[in-house]
């Protein structure tokens, strides 16, 4: 599944995204577990930068949600354009 | 009904000019204009630093400009969105909207301007002199966001 | 804050330019342009014909606008209106504003241009081929009318 | 006192203004019935053009409304601006 991360969180993790395996559905925080166990970039990333917002295949959803291998999942602070 | 997500600065009066001659019958044309301004809390910008996820903007806003031509009646719309660097008094976006009427222009342009401001996957980074910071949603635009969902 | 009555037509690309260069900081910049449609109720217009009450007109706008600065914090504006006769697809009304923040500057542009459609005293009439008639007021501005007193 | 008309009550009274002397003050109606006095033109524009507005120096006032010598009362049907 390909996952992509933008403004403060890119930053924080220090790339724009990642892929990994997912076997059966998984539910968003279960991903973002995972995540955090990689390394201390992913970690403070996810503990420091609040209110994240989530979305799959271009919907918003919430972090509950259940992702599959061939979905791309988007996480991101809150949007500030216009 | 044009989109454009663009890096390049562009002259507000030359879009309204094309789009005013595409739209000569209309009766009422409605124009907003979003500007970077000099300063922020009284930090002097340098530029700002606009991120964007470009699928998800593009496929979302399609389905809000669904929405909101289904309830109010306009005749064409144009929206230009810059990403990348932008520096104070330059143009961030534009909206231009065609209508027999004015009220459903303006309906429609407020609408999607608040959309733009608080759902469109665009993020803002302030650069100054020394230093940088991501910009929080404001307190009024989360207000929007509630109520329009 | 400018306020022009005038028989010459104008182009609003040039008025944009040049009010957009004076206000260069400000964040929002709204505009709105009403047209004359080229028919109505099925009847081909050949022009309209405005008669103004040219100092009645000014004084009450300046009272208007003087409230409506106090309501909504905005930085500067521009009207231009015309008289005479107006050809459809040329302009009859150009409103710009400019504030800080786009939520004042969209309150003031329709509360202005809602005042102008039901209380300048101006008056229009439609020049048809053989014939001629003077518009009355819509019932929609009648609305307006009665809750903006 | 000028009296000035406007739009239709223009075309159909014929012209655009009138001065006429009031020695006291009088009310909008009672110079609109003087006024009718003069030809049918005057009869049939206040009588055919309906809804009429009252303006006493550049202000929107009733027919009720009292006039004087000096002031200028404007007289139309309603504006159609923008």
């Amino acid at each position: 599944m390909k996952i992509l991360y933008f403004a403060k969180l890119k930053q924080y993790i220090g790339k724009n995204s990642d892929f990994i395996e997912i076997k059966d559905n998984k539910r968003i925080y279960e991903v973002i577990d995972e995540l955090k166990k990689r390394n201390k970039n992913y970690r403070k990333a996810f503990n420091e930068v609040t209110n994240l917002q989530y979305a799959v295949n271009c919907e918003y959803v919430n972090i509950e949600e259940t992702v599959k291998d061939k979905d791309e999942l988007a996480i991101f602070p809150p949007v500030t354009g216009g | 009904m044009k989109i454009f997500f663009q890096k390049e600065s562009f002259l507000v009066e030359e879009k309204f000019k094309k789009f005013s001659k595409t739209n000569s019958t209309a009766g009422s044309i409605i124009s907003f204009v979003g500007k970077v301004r000099p300063t922020n809390n009284k930090k002097s910008i340098t530029n700002i630093e606009i991120e964007i996820y470009e699928k998800m903007a593009l496929l979302q806003m399609k389905k809000i400009i669904f929405k909101l031509k289904k309830k109010y009646k306009i005749l064409d719309f144009l929206i230009v969105h810059r990403f990348g660097k932008v520096k104070p008094q330059e143009n961030i976006l534009l909206v231009i909207v065609a209508s027999e009427h004015r009220k459903e222009g303006f309906r429609f342009i407020e609408d999607l301007v608040d959309w733009l401001k608080v759902k469109i996957t665009f993020w803002k980074k302030e650069n100054y002199l020394n230093d940088s910071e991501w910009i929080e949603q404001k307190e009024s635009d989360k207000k929007i966001l509630i109520t329009s969902n």
